[in-house]
């Protein structure tokens, strides 16, 4: 047998555990140390967070898949469940693959009714353990999760030293605290070490796999993004899943951006915001704050999702005709309206696309991991500056909220920041007169000014009809001079936007079309697809408008599967009006429940297709 | 010529302020508001605020929304850059460009529609962060660009055009501003420019938001004897409370007044604003005075104008948010960007 | 020579009139006493106001257009000018056609150097002959425009005791006015007759082709179509082109609406309103109450134009998932952001369709004409109630402010709202339990229940996710099965929409499709096309989701030209996605300077892309 | 079992009111809040007071926005219609509702956020229309549901759990309504449930926009002792003025009190509310004292309870709309259709 049969015989490093808690437990610290702990150990693992909308008392999830060979989508198969909420057990129960285990904490007894015969059994008394140790009723709830995380350190065979090294990196600076944790680990390691064969045979082994990587959740990698582009004005109103973004651009600017002053007068503050940062009444407000910064010459953003893109719309129109720089982001749930803000979707494609009334066509970009969060938001403000126009960085709460393992985010010392085509004193100097709407370069662009620098820069913006002077007009000819060059902007940015990510398998006929964090799920379906007999290429797009590898792409297959999470396929509407690709090409792939996508979701949607 | 002739402002062309320009040099484009629409003649007093006040052409930034008077800022200062956004939305824009630009003169026109419907939330939060900006309400009571539909700023029992009377009690930008902590509120009157320039000054030295509620007839669709915005009210109504005569810091020349008459207030970028107030005792510094002294005169039906309430005592939005005094568009890059070193020991913490 | 024959080389009964003046000074009253009296002639005309966003002073034009055919769509061959604007001379002066006439005041000397031979120029001293009747400038300046009015009465052959007649109607009620009126037409019909040869060539000979005809704009039929349905709540915000659709409905509830209350107590209002109209803060308010009103029970509408439709996105978004009827009157004009509001396109075709992130569909009507906009503008009301979803009417600055001859409106008495499933009293005590989510009919629509009438009704919406039984649920299978049947809902629309209007030619191999206002041009372009050897099929679409035949003409047709008045081809785009129809096969022809659309451009549009 | 208790609303289950209902008729779902957040105890103050007043449940219109004070409608009135709309948009829902039904009684339920940030607008002109309608806001000074972030409400200087101290200037929304003319305001404390019971009896029953303002501590964010919204800060300063004693018209039961310290206030539908002013003096239909009193308490950092204004002669929005008794729905079609025969003679004009 080969090493990868041995351990998918054995699930070494290859399972997943789901753990059910109830909110506002503190479970989600236990929950992220185990997966820390697998991570240092060097083999890949992801976490997913399936919280409900809610601040305290209603059932929350959380999922750990490990696998050797980096697909850590979410898996549906679950080896281990820790079921700790007693709301869920019949439905946590039903969930446990045949062969699996079940932890409980079994201070209760467990109904009978319950139990599987299929399923191991696996009775941890939690409460009672921690009832012995603890005093305040708080640190007993708190301290059962660290009591089942020690259980499966011993269970997964987790390195306790790794994970004692993790409990002192996260309270060193709180002995109590450390201290609490650092029994409540041992009372849940020794009694499953006493009680039970350990580790279980799914369990994980020390590889040396991530060494490169980082764990790390898409908002605060774009917080990070905002924060290298140089970013020095945002505004923002909170909502879920978008609202870590800006905290952490926050938390990030007070660390990064705070000058000291050394000759402060006293009474006066002894430093310098380098920032600023404005929490809006609404999101119409705060892109009206990044319009007006960025109009100013500011580099400026605000992160919102779904029912704020929508109230964005009117001020997304304005940016647009006025060709004003914006970077928006815009961390997608599951829609429609109000919808379910703590699930997963990619569902505002065709808003953002089209934002707002009359012809308007915005730019997009879809990261996939946290990793293209940071890069594609430093490139979101290059290309609003270069291209003076909205952008939209369609990321998704699965990305923006999960940890993900990805390359360390690396930076280039080098980099300048691509203001476009602004004029400064010197160059208004040279030219004879300055008229903001002409001028254009082979991109389209035409050059701006920023007030308060020159009086020859001086120019009037309107969201009315505009000549390319920048004049009033109702004239048919000189507004179509103008919003034709617009268009032409749009389809010259196509070449400017990042590549898609391309994976052509010789003799494919079928292609598979992602975007966003649908990719880790995709990639691994076309491996199962591949295993299963069919070949089949694979792109994700990044960008829209789209470079023309995607049209490329339909016309080299013979059919294309769009994998996608909204009801409406989206993505497949844009390709197909915007490329014009034959409709009949194009099938659609479509899970919308809200949960990450796996890998089985997409290879069932695939094959159903392809057996009629 | 079969055309309208329109209301040109009567500028001085040779006196040069402090900077050597002319009144010309704050002039803008030809006004196309009807005839005799009070907003060409607020147009025309700012443009002699400006030109008093000596400040650059491009250190002025014009914002505005939509309406008869969002458009005027196309009708002055030519020299300065202008934003004529969408309804409703203009306080935001400008809190963002007063963000990246602290330097930058804001000078946010707009109407009782754009003010006080539909952006009346933005208003409200924008007099609550303090941005430092000059935020004008033309107050017609109606919506003149959309012919003449009654405002929220409509009086009570105004008849309108089409002969329906409004039923709904006028929101007062003053009354609200007060409510809201706001800290500089004035009113003045289209048709008074000696009144009005002071009160501009004033509001243009302001070191946070400056609130001018500026009655401005509508002479298409609001004047006339049901509407107390109409010319024919004011000049009976109108009751000139107090002159703000405004002395910048570079000249200091003070008109002699007569003892015991007048209130000095001094503003935080060394100006001063001087104030005779008709009834003697009138305090712009005492809120709970001024309300008073407002709901009486309302309640007599009357319109108070001039410098009303001011508060320095607050930071402007870049005080609280403890920006340097260095606008943030001027910052370097390098000052912005922690560099490739800060993000390999940042990223320790996420293994 | 046959009728036609002559008549086109004499001009009667087919030529156009352009008169150019400035706004603001009256000229709107006497540019339509001329088209009101053709009208009353027999022969079938249009007039197209083509004003500016301003109140006074700025440029303003009017155009008639006569034809005994009835192809009344805009003309751009002038064959008189009437140049009352000395602002616009030169443009004016070089828009007639060769041999063409131009009427101007000569009360001052034109420029020599603006003269053309080709031209025929009578001047008429307008402002000497009013200057010596009238005392106030603010008559001179009105009177002027009906003493050009008068002289074209003569020149264009109209009757004059028509014309008194009109005038009489207008103004008899004020007797001076109309004295006045009618010497200032008196003026100008006498200096014609004296001085030059009437009529002219281009000139009106009485038809009985208007007899059934009324002429009317479409917001006024708009506003009679809500009347009509039986709309009692309303609520708008003030917009262009949209103002006089709510201002009408304010006067027609006014005059039918209001009930005498004979035993009102003295003090009391003797009257009731049957209704009330809410002027809302804010297009989004607009909407809320509408949505508040319809789910309350009433028939409730809104109208605005493109930027308060993008307003009311995320609130479309809302009742669209909660299954709230609502009215939205769209009356188009030309974007992006503020655009230009007094000048026409049908750009909000896809913001509508998909309006509001996450996955949303949206129901629309396109009315062409006024009598359309109140017949959909009752279907509306209906559809919304059947389908329990928002309906937007998506009219345009054409149709809803110029006034167009269409049949007189009938109304049949037999009407009955469909107020859709709604369960009473009665119903809800023979069932069980009352969830509003579930027993979905064959249109997938499930009963809903009304506040205020049986407390076994009551249930709770929410726009954020639930399940069949209407309770709250993150659970993929429960929201899903929402949201899939809203999908299924939004599909049994199509059947349920307006039949598009067909005209198939036999043997056509090109089809035309378009939208809305375009309509009268596009027939006369497919006249056109067939003198000029090209067979076109032709086919409007007045509701979406698009109905079967749709899809059928496309596949009946080799080609496919989409006629629309935008830059993107929004229509052409949504027929693409929603119909999957070849995309190969539809080409675009867009015209969107902001003119109402001529048939030559379309012909030109069309021939363009035949030929390559 | 490890689930969190939540805490049940005390309900007395077999005392009956007038409609023979007991107050578990008037219960909702099991609320999902925090356990101890102020929220639950309004919900259980909303749940006594319609079932005192005897309201038919399903007369009652439950309407809120999003936040978690926004969720509760389905914690109380099961048997009411609801509607949980969206983010700050309540009052534009509640007044198309109470447009088409004026026999509905409008119950909305809104946070602070929901309230004075996003939706601020709306308040305001909600208030202006003086739509007929109960309007709580649920105010703990922060966003709740997104987990912490400061609302307009956020005392000056009160730190978040993250450790930043809010700068701006709390918006008040009893000084904000007495500006726009509002007619009935009140504020009350979630914990003290005598006093709000009653506040909440009067404002049903007030023919007009009753606004009232509910301390409401977040004891997940906010309850903390930067903060005049924990119940630390509210039990040490609260200072009860006003006690409202709702006296329902259908029992004539008066409450004796001390003579010489009680005003009435008569209530449109006939009810009438009595109240025991501490200070002697206190007139809450006195818009000027009441302006000066609450300044001058908010200039002591208290936070003044009670009925704090109530003008009763302004109509509601369906008095100054002139529509009939009848609730608009309820009209017959046939009174709305002019018909076949009035559609030929309105086009007789068009012709
Ligand atoms: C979102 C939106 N809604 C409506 C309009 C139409 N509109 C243009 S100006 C205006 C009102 C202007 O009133 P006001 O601000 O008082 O200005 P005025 O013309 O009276 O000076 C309205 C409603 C618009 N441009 N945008
Ligand atoms: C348009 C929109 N923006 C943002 C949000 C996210 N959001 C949900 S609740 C809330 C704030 C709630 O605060 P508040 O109204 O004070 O209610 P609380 O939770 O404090 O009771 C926000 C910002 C949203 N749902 N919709
Ligand atoms: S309509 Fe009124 S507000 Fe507008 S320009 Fe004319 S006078 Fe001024
Ligand atoms: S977070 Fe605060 S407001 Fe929300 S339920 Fe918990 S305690 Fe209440
Ligand atoms: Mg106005
Ligand atoms: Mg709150």
């Amino acid at each position: 047998m080969l090493q990868a049969e041995i351990q998918a015989a054995t699930r070494v490093n290859d399972f997943a555990i789901k753990l059910a808690n109830v909110n506002g437990t503190g479970s989600a610290s236990a929950n992220s140390l185990l997966m820390q702990a697998i991570f240092r150990m060097g083999v890949p693992v992801s976490g997913k967070n399936l919280f409900p909308s809610n601040i305290q008392g209603l059932p929350t999830w959380y999922e750990i898949r490990v696998n050797a060979d980096g697909h850590t989508s979410r898996s549906l198969e679950y080896d281990l469940m820790v079921a700790m909420n007693g709301q869920t057990y019949a439905q946590d129960i039903a969930e446990v693959r045949s062969g699996g285990y079940l932890l409980f904490d079994d201070s209760w007894p467990l109904e009978l009714e319950l139990r599987r015969p299929d399923v191991t059994f696996l009775g941890v008394p939690l409460a009672r353990l921690c009832a012995d140790k603890f005093a305040s009723s708080r640190e007993r709830i708190l301290m059962k999760n660290v009591a089942y995380a020690g259980a499966l350190v011993a269970l997964l065979d987790l390195d306790p030293e790794l994970v004692a090294q993790l409990l002192t990196e996260s309270y060193g600076h709180r002995q109590q605290l450390l201290e609490s944790n650092q029994l409540a680990l041992r009372l849940g390691y020794e009694y499953a070490r006493g009680n039970f064969s350990c580790p279980l045979p799914c369990h994980v082994e020390r590889l040396d796999k991530t060494r490169d990587l980082i764990m790390i959740d898409g908002n605060t990698a774009t917080a990070l993004g905002a924060l290298y582009a140089g970013a020095t004005v945002a505004a923002w109103y909170p909502i879920t899943p978008a609202t870590s973004v800006m905290e952490n651009f926050i938390r990030l600017c007070a660390k990064y951006r705070r000058e000291a002053v050394p000759d402060a007068n006293p009474g006066e503050p002894a430093f310098r915001n380098n920032y600023l940062v404005v929490q809006a009444e609404d999101e119409l407000a705060a892109l009206g704050v990044v319009v007006g910064a960025s109009w100013a010459g500011a580099r400026a953003f605000t992160s919102t999702s779904g029912p704020g893109l929508s109230l964005m719309s009117e001020l997304l129109g304005l940016a647009y005709y006025t060709e004003v720089p914006a970077v928006v982001v815009d961390v997608q749930r599951a829609g429609p309206s109000t919808g379910m803000p703590t699930r997963v979707q990619q569902a505002d494609i065709l808003m953002a696309a089209y934002a707002s009334h009359g012809d308007t066509k915005q730019l997009l970009l879809f990261p996939a991991d946290p990793g293209e969060c940071f890069h594609l938001t430093v490139l979101a403000f290059d290309l609003a500056e270069r291209f003076q126009t909205p952008v939209l960085v369609l990321s998704d709460l699965d990305i923006g909220m999960n940890d993900w393992a990805v390359p360390e985010l690396t930076w280039d010392d080098a980099y300048v920041p691509d203001r476009g085509r602004v004029l400064g004193e010197q160059e208004l100097q040279e030219i004879s007169e300055f008229f903001r709407y002409s001028d254009e370069d082979q991109l389209s662009v035409t050059p701006r000014t920023l007030p308060g620098v020159s009086p020859r820069g001086a120019y009037f913006v309107r969201g009315s009809g505009h000549d390319r002077l920048g004049g009033y007009t109702e004239r048919p000819d000189d507004y179509q001079q103008v919003v034709d060059r617009l268009l032409a902007k749009h389809r010259a940015a196509a070449d400017h936007m990042p590549a898609p990510v391309l994976e052509q398998r010789p003799g494919a006929q079928v292609g598979v079309i992602t975007v966003g964090s649908c990719d880790l799920a995709v990639r691994e379906a076309v491996q199962l697809l591949s295993q299963a007999g069919v070949e089949a290429s694979y792109l994700r797009v990044r960008g829209f408008p789209f470079p023309a590898q995607v049209r490329q792409f339909i016309d080299d297959h013979e059919i294309c599967f769009v994998v996608e999470q909204n009801r409406d396929a989206q993505l497949k509407a844009l390709i197909q009006v915007e490329t014009g690709a034959p409709s009949e090409k194009l099938r659609s792939v479509l899970v919308y429940g809200g949960l990450p996508l796996s890998a089985r979701e997409v290879v069932a949607g695939i094959k159903r297709q392809l057996e009629v | 010529m079969p055309s309208i002739t329109k209301p040109l402002i009567p500028l001085v062309p040779l006196l040069r302020n402090e900077l050597g320009l002319t009144l010309q040099d704050y002039a803008g484009g030809m006004s196309t508001l009807c005839a005799g629409c009070g907003h060409d003649s607020i147009t025309a007093a700012l443009i002699q605020t400006f030109w008093e006040l000596s400040v650059p052409p491009h250190m002025i930034a014009k914002l505005s929304g939509i309406g008869c008077s969002s458009k005027t800022p196309a009708y002055f200062a030519s020299h300065a850059h202008g934003f004529n956004s969408v309804h409703g939305r203009m306080a935001t824009i400008a809190t963002g460009a007063g963000a990246a630009n602290r330097d930058l003169l804001l000078v946010g026109v707009s109407g009782d529609g754009d003010s006080l419907s539909i952006g009346l939330g933005h208003l409200c939060h924008a007099i609550r962060r303090n941005v430092r900006m000059l935020y004008l309400i033309e107050n017609n009571g109606v919506y003149g660009l959309t012919k003449g539909q009654f405002s929220a700023s409509a009086d009570i029992g105004s008849t309108s055009r089409r002969g329906e009377a409004n039923l709904l009690q006028a929101v007062d930008p003053i009354l609200l501003g007060l409510s809201l902590g706001a800290t500089f509120l004035a009113r003045g009157f289209s048709g008074d420019k000696e009144q009005l320039v002071p009160i501009l000054k004033a509001a243009a030295a302001h070191d946070g938001f400056a609130l001018v509620d500026i009655i401005s007839p509508c002479v298409q669709f609001n004047d006339h004897e049901g509407s107390t915005k109409s010319y024919r009210y004011m000049r009976d109504h109108e009751l000139k409370e107090i002159d703000a005569d405004f002395i910048s810091a570079h000249e200091e020349i003070v008109e002699v007044l007569g003892p015991g008459l007048a209130t000095d207030v001094a503003m935080h970028d060394g100006g001063r604003v001087r104030f005779r107030a008709v009834p003697e005792d009138y305090d712009p510094r005492d809120r709970g005075g001024v309300e008073a002294y407002l709901r009486d005169r309302v309640g007599h039906g009357e319109i108070v104008t001039g410098l009303l309430y001011i508060d320095e005592s607050v930071p402007d939005m870049h005080g609280l948010g403890r920006t340097p005094r260095e606008p943030l568009v001027n910052l370097p890059y390098q000052k912005l960007c922690p560099g490739k070193d800060e993000l390999r020991r940042f990223q320790e913490s996420f293994r």
